[in-house]
């Protein structure tokens, strides 16, 4: 049995993908109709008004009151005691939302322009969320520079994150599928590429998690390490392919000879390999606001106490590995010894 | 659509309205009004939402000052070593005095009595510039100290302060002072001699104004210097309040956190770029909310201060001009309400500051 | 004996001397203490504001017309809905009808020949152009990326002019409060005898409450941009979390005056509508009082419910809860507002005229916008529309379809007033019609997308969202050339219309009693203040080509005398 | 029709007269001296009991009374709100509700918020 009105919600209402989507949807619904009702009623009597009563040769107007206690009284009560259901119901809906289940799992949730980290109980991190279905989920937020806000239409779930607090939202999604992540709260210039991926899995994702299906640098590659590095911290602002961002794009940087600045100074290098331009590299993260590239404003934060020293190697591998516009996985390394070779290579000088 | 009944013969009684009260309009009222009360009234409730505004617009300071104390009350009690009751109490005293004059030259004005009033609010002018003097010394004292707004906040608490007692900051607070007060007297001895006596004594009266800004001064300056050395024992005193709150940071929002983070950083941030790791006491920069709060509060307030000065010299030169009557006193009237809203901050800045325990 | 001449002097078109041609030279006008003077020099502003912010909308959507980045990049479009947001809110909406209609029309509605303040008045004007000026400098300079909300800490960080942005906002804020002051005084001490406040006409109250929220809200602005300003410059640590401040005390400031500030921008344009609505129905407005007390009631509601725009700010639950209840209640006077204004057409005397097009428009469009504000003050809905382009259009239906659609009427209704010349009839009603639809072409599709989960001040999109774009776009065309045609239309019959008679509607409020256009001191004569909507008061003549009063006989007045035999029928 | 023509002159014909000086107030000396001794007074007052008395959470509220009892006497006598229009009045004090409601609120959610707050720095 298909409800015609639900089936015609479809057109202005995403699916319903969390445990608020069906109470809140029946809000928006019922406001919906009463609108209708009440907008119709008003255009066609104001029509109606306007064609039988317009001035017209032989038109005579007939008398009519000025004021009426009673009708005033009528179209002050009755739309108020429409308006105290809605806000009731509307504050039962967000009691729910304030309302997080006792056995949700908590992820960690970093918003930075323009990304996101999600760090799930067993400390892995990633840059799309994945969640299991009917698991209820409990988000600690916090920002790294500017307010961002957490928006999943299907979840029907919002929440702004401002730097210098910890904000908290819960939800339990309740259909698998893939879905998008905005950020709603305007942060800049990316502001409209911060956007990522909500994976809800039939599996439960928390046994992956169980089974410490975490990454670990140690056991992979350097340039992997590095490309998760820069999915986490720098994609949000700086290309590979060339393609325009916020900041200079990472293509044909590890081939730089020359590097000209906002104060116009300038740095040659030979090569990615000369300490010159590992330094260059190594000082850019952590201290970004020394050497502005010309063309682009002073706007990077620091990472500086935010990724470690091998971790600015992997990315500098990584960047490497980037130079020609394209990113290619490369195979898992073999034996361990391997793996320990490139974690040394990807040492970065101090 | 329909038929004219008017009576034509109205129409030349229409007419001749025009302009037929014109006369009746004295030298003071304008020309869209009907009478001296209805202008008074006017300006009265003109100037009484001028009043609010000014209400509204020091509100928000007091709002972010009352959510800053409320949500780190330790800050606050540490910044009342940094201010001096004293000065704050006796800058008080000169304000309500300045609001006496004030309202004796409102009721002088409403009885005619020019003279009185010139005398009144040049007593206010005199009030008003003694208050800035003493607030220079103030506030030249914490810039020596480094006593400074938010980021700019560099108070080392360790460091020796042996500043001289005239600080360049005070001079060039002085220096506009100076100029203007030259400038005056130059201005009363010219006109005066030339036999032109009201704009004579009208310059005089603005010197001797800002002869009230150097009075504010000196008593400033004497005061510190007796109490410089009682000061830096207090400072020392307090050296150790402040060295043991670091230790303990972040103490403003957790006292049983014991170390600081690497997370706090964010807040952190600017500090620790300044401070070389390993240095002792890094800087309690919270202090520095305080008094960007500080700042912006009584820096407005003395604003209003310098723009009551201005409005009041204007009074005082139609006083001298003796412009005033029962009829039309309406200036100094709402000159003395916006004086008076000026005093009325103050009495609710002080507490506020000067008087945290 | 009064003859035909000496009445076609009085309340006819303008034989001589009046307030256009009373003096010449620009400095006549940039100098002038005449209300009506800086009424028309306001319009010159707020029309160029208009055009400039509604180009920048136009480059808006068409950019939008793609998912994908087309000709613009992420940091000029950021700078463009800014700009746009910005100079609408600032240089547009807000002086807009207070500022030309209100600045014209309320002495001349008392019967007076000023405001209370000239002077102040031109200070305002003034400080206007400054605040103008300002936006000028941005736009010349490194341009503005913050939205025109200034949110910290992205405003305090970002690279962009937001200095010169926030001081002349400031400037603005200062205009708008001394028009406000201005209009408070000279309603309350400049009545003429007999006009009671419960016979002022309706655009007066409309004016009034504005006038109290520009005098009490605005100044909570002023001291918030003016922080703002020394934040970025000297790093307070108010707002900033870097240095210890909450930026949520950074929007509750801006809030307390931002959500009264849109009644700042509805409530003149419904007291416009009340007012036109009598005249064009010529029909006495039903529930006069119920109608005049709702302003005020919305005037003061309005500064109980600022948290509404906080729902997913993390601001506390019970506060969010407070604000969400409070919100309601000021949709009820909204309510008996539309249905009165129903009720009025009831029985009338409908003339079908441009203005009244523009009424029946803006009824049907604030009614879209009031209506939606349901979902986004009830808690559960407006979370997931929160910073949606369901927001989005349901403010535009407000602002443009109540404030700028009611400003257009009023300027159709005013202008033979202003101008003393007639617009083009067919032509007005053609472009409102043009505006009509361009507009909910623009705006409904943006219903649809917002709740389909399409965020605000995106510059890329989902591809999902590309029909209701490109809907939307076609719409703002059709509204732009519709705008674009009607100011045209008026410019038209500033040169070349008609000469219009003193009355050309047979309204029976003062301003009506002047020549059109009124001369330097508005009126020739003594005005006869009669109840605001008592249309036996005027009557048609043939002589004038207008409508002019029925002079009481002199033993009657002041005192009431007996009805009139009935005029038009 | 409720409202018929009742219709009146604007620019009255009585304004000419009274051009007095009804509409001033002049206050009396006594009043004048008294209110500032008061002044005075309760300035030291607030200064000694800041200074020597230990009130702990009460300090706040009782330095903001006596705050307020001097601006009561500022307004009422200095400011002549004594004797002034009642409308006048009431539209200075709706200044003080006004900013009551927006300190009120803006309070409210910071009490509410705090541990939020707080939860981040602890972190």
């Amino acid at each position: 049995m298909i409800n015609p009105l639900q089936s015609l919600a479809q057109f202005y209402l995403p699916k319903q993908a969390s445990n608020f989507a069906a109470e809140t949807d029946f809000l928006f619904n019922a406001i919906l109709w009463i609108s209708i009702v009440s907008f119709v009623a008003i255009v066609v009597v104001m029509v109606w008004f306007a064609v039988i009563y317009r001035r017209r040769p032989g038109y005579v107007p007939k008398p009519s009151p000025s004021h009426s206690l009673g009708l005033e009284l009528l179209w002050t009560i009755g739309p108020s005691l429409i308006l105290i259901w809605i806000f009731f119901e509307g504050a039962n809906g967000y009691a729910t939302l304030k309302t997080p289940s006792n056995d949700a799992e908590v992820i960690e949730v970093t918003a930075l322009q323009f990304g996101w980290q999600f760090t799930y109980p067993n400390g892995e991190v990633t840059d799309t969320l994945h969640l299991s279905v009917n698991q209820p989920v409990r988000l600690q937020m916090t920002s790294n520079d500017v307010i961002h806000s957490f928006y999943v239409p299907e979840f029907r779930a919002k929440m702004d994150i401002m730097p210098g607090r910890k904000h908290s939202m819960w939800f339990k999604p309740t259909l698998i599928g893939e879905y998008k992540l905005f950020c709603t709260e305007y942060c800049g210039e990316g502001h409209s590429k911060m956007v990522r991926d909500v994976i809800v899995h039939a599996e439960p994702w928390k046994e992956m998690l169980r089974k410490n299906v975490r990454w670990r640098e140690d056991q992979n590659h350097p340039v992997a390490n590095g490309h998760r590095l820069y999915k986490l911290w720098c994609g949000g602002c700086h290309s590979y392919d060339g393609s325009a961002k916020t900041g200079p794009s990472f293509k044909g940087l590890a081939s730089l000879t020359n590097r000209e600045f906002a104060d116009g100074s300038s740095l040659s290098f030979s090569g990615s390999e000369s300490d010159e331009w590992q330094d260059y590299i190594s000082e850019s993260i952590r201290k970004p606001d020394a050497k502005i590239v010309k063309g682009y404003p002073n706007q990077m934060p620091s990472f500086e106490g935010k990724l470690s020293p091998e971790q600015i190697g992997y990315i500098i591998r990584f960047l490497r590995e980037v130079d020609g516009g394209t990113y290619t996985e490369p195979a898992k390394p073999a034996t361990e010894s391997e793996v320990e070779a490139g974690a040394e290579a990807a040492v970065a000088p101090q | 659509m329909a038929t004219t009944n008017v009576v034509r013969d109205e129409y030349s009684e229409l007419v001749d309205l025009e302009h037929s009260h014109d006369h009746e309009h004295g030298q003071f009222i304008a020309h869209h009004f009907h009478s001296a009360e209805q202008q008074f009234d006017s300006g009265k409730l003109g100037i009484w939402l001028f009043l609010v505004t000014e209400v509204l617009f020091f509100g928000g300071l007091f709002v972010a000052y009352i959510i800053y104390r409320y949500n780190r009350p330790d800050v606050f009690i540490d910044a009342h070593h940094h201010l001096d009751t004293l000065l704050g109490g006796l800058n008080t005293i000169v304000l309500l005095f300045s609001s006496l004059t004030m309202a004796w030259g409102v009721r002088a004005a409403q009885l005619g009595d020019n003279r009185t009033t010139a005398i009144s609010v040049l007593a206010t002018m005199v009030c008003a510039a003694l208050f800035l003097g003493v607030k220079a010394v103030e506030y030249s004292h914490k810039w020596d100290l480094g006593l400074l707004p938010g980021n700019l906040f560099s108070y080392d608490p360790l460091a020796k302060h042996d500043h001289a007692l005239i600080s360049n900051y005070l001079v060039m607070l002085c220096v506009p002072f100076g100029v203007l007060l030259l400038g005056f007297l130059l201005g009363a001895i010219l006109n005066l001699n030339t036999g032109k006596k009201l704009i004579g004594q009208f310059y005089g009266g603005m010197a001797i104004t800002m002869l009230g800004y150097f009075a504010g001064v000196g008593v400033g300056v004497l005061w510190m210097a007796t109490m410089t050395p009682k000061h830096d024992s207090h400072d020392d005193h307090h050296a150790a309040v402040v060295v043991a709150a670091d230790a303990v940071r972040p103490v403003v929002f957790s006292a049983d956190d014991a170390a600081p983070k690497v997370e706090t950083a964010v807040v952190d941030g600017a500090a620790a770029a300044e401070a070389p790791a390993g240095s002792t006491a890094p800087l309690d920069k919270s202090l520095g909310v305080f008094f960007s709060i500080y700042y912006c509060m009584t820096g407005l307030h003395a604003v209003h201060i310098i723009a009551g000065i201005a409005a009041l010299a204007w009074i005082f030169y139609r006083s001298l001009a003796a412009q005033w009557r029962p009829d039309y006193f309406g200036p100094v009237d709402f000159v003395g309400l916006y004086w008076h809203l000026v005093d009325l901050i103050w009495i609710y800045l002080f507490p506020l500051m000067y008087l945290i325990r | 004996m009064a003859t035909v001449t000496q009445k076609q002097q009085l309340f006819g078109h303008a034989p001589t001397n009046h307030y256009l041609d009373a003096s010449r030279g620009v400095m006549s006008w940039i100098f002038t203490l005449d209300h009506k003077r800086i009424a028309i020099m306001y319009m010159y502003g707020v029309i160029l504001s208009l055009f400039l912010a509604g180009i920048f909308a136009l480059v808006l959507r068409l950019e939008l017309y793609t998912p994908g980045p087309w000709f613009l990049t992420s940091a000029q479009y950021n700078q463009m809905f800014t700009l746009h947001g910005a100079v609408m809110v600032f240089l547009f909406i807000i002086p807009s009808i207070p500022a030309i209609i209100g600045n014209f029309v309320l002495p001349m509605m008392l019967g007076a020949k000023d405001v209370a303040f000239p002077r102040l008045n031109l200070a305002s004007l003034w400080l206007y152009w400054a605040g103008g000026f300002f936006f000028i400098v941005v736009l010349a300079t490194s341009g503005l990326d913050t939205g025109w909300t200034f949110y910290t800490p992205y405003s305090t960080t970002t690279s962009t002019n937001v200095i010169a942005a926030t001081l002349g906002a400031f400037i603005l804020g200062f205009s708008s409060i001394f028009t406000g002051l201005n209009f408070i005084v000279t309603i309350n001490t400049m009545r003429p005898k007999g006009m009671t406040w419960f016979r002022m006409p309706l655009l007066l109250w409309g004016l009034y409450s504005t006038s109290i929220i520009q005098v009490l809200a605005t100044p909570v602005l002023g001291i918030t941009l003016l922080l703002l300003i020394v934040e970025r410059l000297l790093k307070l640590g108010i707002f900033d979390p870097a240095y210890g401040g909450d930026p949520l005390l950074y929007q509750h400031f801006f809030w307390f005056y931002s959500h009264p500030a849109v009644y700042i921008m509805i409530l003149p344009a419904m007291g416009v509508i009340s007012e036109m609505l009598g005249v064009h129905c010529r029909k006495e407005v039903f529930g006069y009082k119920f109608i005049a007390l709702s302003s005020v009631a919305i005037a003061l509601l309005g500064f109980l419910v600022w948290g509404h725009h906080m729902f997913t700010s993390g601001q506390s639950e019970m506060a969010s809860l407070v604000f969400s209840a409070i919100t309601f209640s000021v949709a009820v006077p909204s309510a008996i507002k539309v249905f009165n204004w129903l009720c009025t057409m009831y029985r009338g005397d409908i003339n079908l005229s441009t203005p009244m097009m523009y009424i029946m428009s803006f009824i049907f469009l604030f009614g879209i916008g009031g209506l939606t504000g349901l979902w986004l003050g009830a808690l559960s809905t407006d979370i997931p529309l929160h910073d949606t382009y369901f927001v989005v259009a349901h403010f535009h239906y407000v602002m443009v379809g109540g404030t700028m659609t009611s400003l257009l009427g009023g300027l159709f209704h005013w202008w033979p007033k202003m101008s003393g010349r007639m617009y083009n009839e067919p032509l007005g009603k053609l472009f409102c019609l043009l505006v009509f639809i361009g507009f909910n072409l623009t705006f409904f599709p943006q219903f649809i997308m917002g709740s389909l989960g399409m965020p605000r001040r995106y510059h890329e999109y989902q591809a999902v969202y590309q029909i209701y774009h490109q809907l939307s776009t076609i719409g703002a065309f059709t509204l732009g050339i519709g705008i674009f045609g009607a100011v045209m239309t008026l410019v038209y019959a500033w040169f070349f219309g008609r000469k219009a008679s003193g009355n050309p509607w047979g309204a029976a409020t003062l301003e009506w009693q002047s020549s059109s256009p009124p001369s330097f001191h508005n009126f020739e004569h003594r005005v006869i203040v009669s109840a605001p909507y008592d249309f036996s008061s005027v009557v048609y003549d043939e002589s004038v080509d207008g409508y002019v009063p029925v002079v009481p006989k002199r033993e009657a007045a002041p005192a009431p005398q007996p009805t009139p035999a009935p005029v038009s029928n | 029709m409720a409202q018929h023509a009742t219709t009146t002159h604007a620019a009255s014909d009585d304004h000419g007269h009274g051009h007095g000086e009804h509409f001033a107030h002049p206050a009396p000396v006594w009043v004048l001296l008294g209110t500032f001794g008061a002044l005075i007074f309760l300035t030291i007052l607030t200064v000694f009991i800041a200074d020597n008395v230990e009130l702990g959470s009460f300090e706040l509220l009782v330095s903001m009374g006596i705050a307020t009892v001097k601006a009561v006497l500022v307004g009422a006598f200095f400011m002549h709100m004594f004797w002034d229009k009642g409308f006048n009045v009431l539209v200075f004090l709706s200044s003080l509700l006004f900013f009551a409601l927006f300190i009120g609120f803006a309070l409210m959610d910071s009490y509410e918020t705090l541990p939020n707050v707080s939860d981040y720095y602890k972190r």
